[in-house]
């Protein structure tokens, strides 16, 4: 199982702050995550609906779509960020 | 900086606000080697009247870890002294505090670079998000990112190092 | 910045020190249009331990006028709030504060680049002069000027402006 | 009469703060003054000695030294500033 987490309008439209999940065989990339989720249900589709504005960190770093997960503990979703 | 100088890093989230002075003072205490502090404090504007708050969310332990990658990196490329970076976190009134980056250098161009690089890089990739709560009562929007944030970062990669 | 909002600046000379929180609360006091501030402080380095002190002294009247002149020029090229500029003069121990440039604005790279070229512009053309006491008791020298601040001057003429 | 006013190395070789001096008819320009004032003595020549060193302002103005001194009322000379 590895947990997901959600952040600002992501975890809005989704509708949780995160959640455990069994990740299928397939899923090796934040892309392979992305599709996996959006087969979910409505409200992760629409969450996730413009892939590209989806930020990914796997444990707490950045990583871009096409990088493998690897052996991820945490995985998190949100839009670009604007602090500061 | 002159080798075995002591490099200070203080990083910290909060939902209080922080006082600058004093941080200010904590960084700087006991050292004659620093010649210069650069001092950035980003307030909540009011957008003309039609913002009540910001709502910022943050991403706990990531955020931290984040900031602290972005000052070790200004630290090592511009010289620093030292850097203390504070972000406040929930709800902040118009006119209010949000975030804190204090460089210290020898000399000012590394402290002025340090302080605007930690911004630059902070805003954009930091784990923070603002949602607007608004004057006239109706529901507020996530705030965007901006373009400008990401050219800003953008143009560290075509400099050279300053310091 | 909107047509019409108040632009704050403030110069002055003086051999007490400067309390640097203080003066950022008078320049943003009653306004939620800014949304940065840069604060620069230039501190007196102990050189290694060969300062005593240094001793710092200006031209009455010119100081003044050619700060202002740098601030105003300022203001108007990053589109500024407000400008708080304080310099002092007299016998300055290492550790202790020289200078300090406030700058506001609505947005942060304004407020960087407005303090970091009153401060470029202050260095070679505000006349102060320091001379140094050395910690072993031989007669110090007067500091010569840097020909890295004569370049970091020269630099605002070749970049489009920013803000 | 003219009121000359010297700061840092300049006032420490000349030996005096400022003084009131009678431009003669031949000084239009910064330089004309230098060369006169390094007439007057061995202090003001030792001062004065690396011309381009010396900055030049007229009535609390920054000027070039080939400007025209105009109908100044105070000009001063002085190092190259260290402030800051």
């Amino acid at each position: 199982m590895t947990r997901i987490v959600y952040f600002a309008w992501v975890r809005e439209r989704i509708g949780k702050n995160e959640e455990q999940i069994e990740l299928p065989a397939g899923v090796r990339t934040g892309s392979d995550l992305l599709s996996h989720l959006k087969s979910l249900g409505d409200e992760y589709a629409y969450a996730l609906e413009h892939e590209t504005a989806i930020r990914i960190a796997v444990d707490q770093e950045h990583v871009e779509h096409d990088e493998p997960l690897g052996s991820a503990r945490e995985i998190a979703l949100f839009p670009p960020m604007t602090g500061g | 900086m002159p080798a075995g100088a002591a490099v200070a890093l203080t990083v910290r989230i909060q939902t209080q606000d922080f006082d600058a002075a004093a941080e200010c003072a904590a960084l700087t205490a006991g050292r004659a080697d620093i010649g210069a502090l650069v001092t950035f404090t980003g307030l909540c504007r009011d957008e003309g009247g039609t913002l009540a708050a910001l709502e910022l969310e943050h991403y706990p332990g990531m955020a931290e870890a984040e900031i602290t990658r972005i000052c070790r990196t200004a630290i090592e490329r511009f010289g620093l002294s030292g850097i203390t970076a504070v972000h406040r976190i929930g709800r902040i009134a118009p006119g209010a505090n949000i975030v804190l980056v204090i460089a210290a250098a020898p000399h000012r161009h590394a402290a002025f670079d340090g302080a605007s690089f930690v911004m630059d890089f902070l805003k954009t990739s930091a784990p923070f998000w603002k949602k607007e709560h608004r004057a006239d009562g109706r529901a507020g929007d996530w705030v965007d990112a901006r373009e400008s944030d990401a050219r800003a970062r953008a143009a560290w990669s075509r400099q050279p190092s300053g310091g």
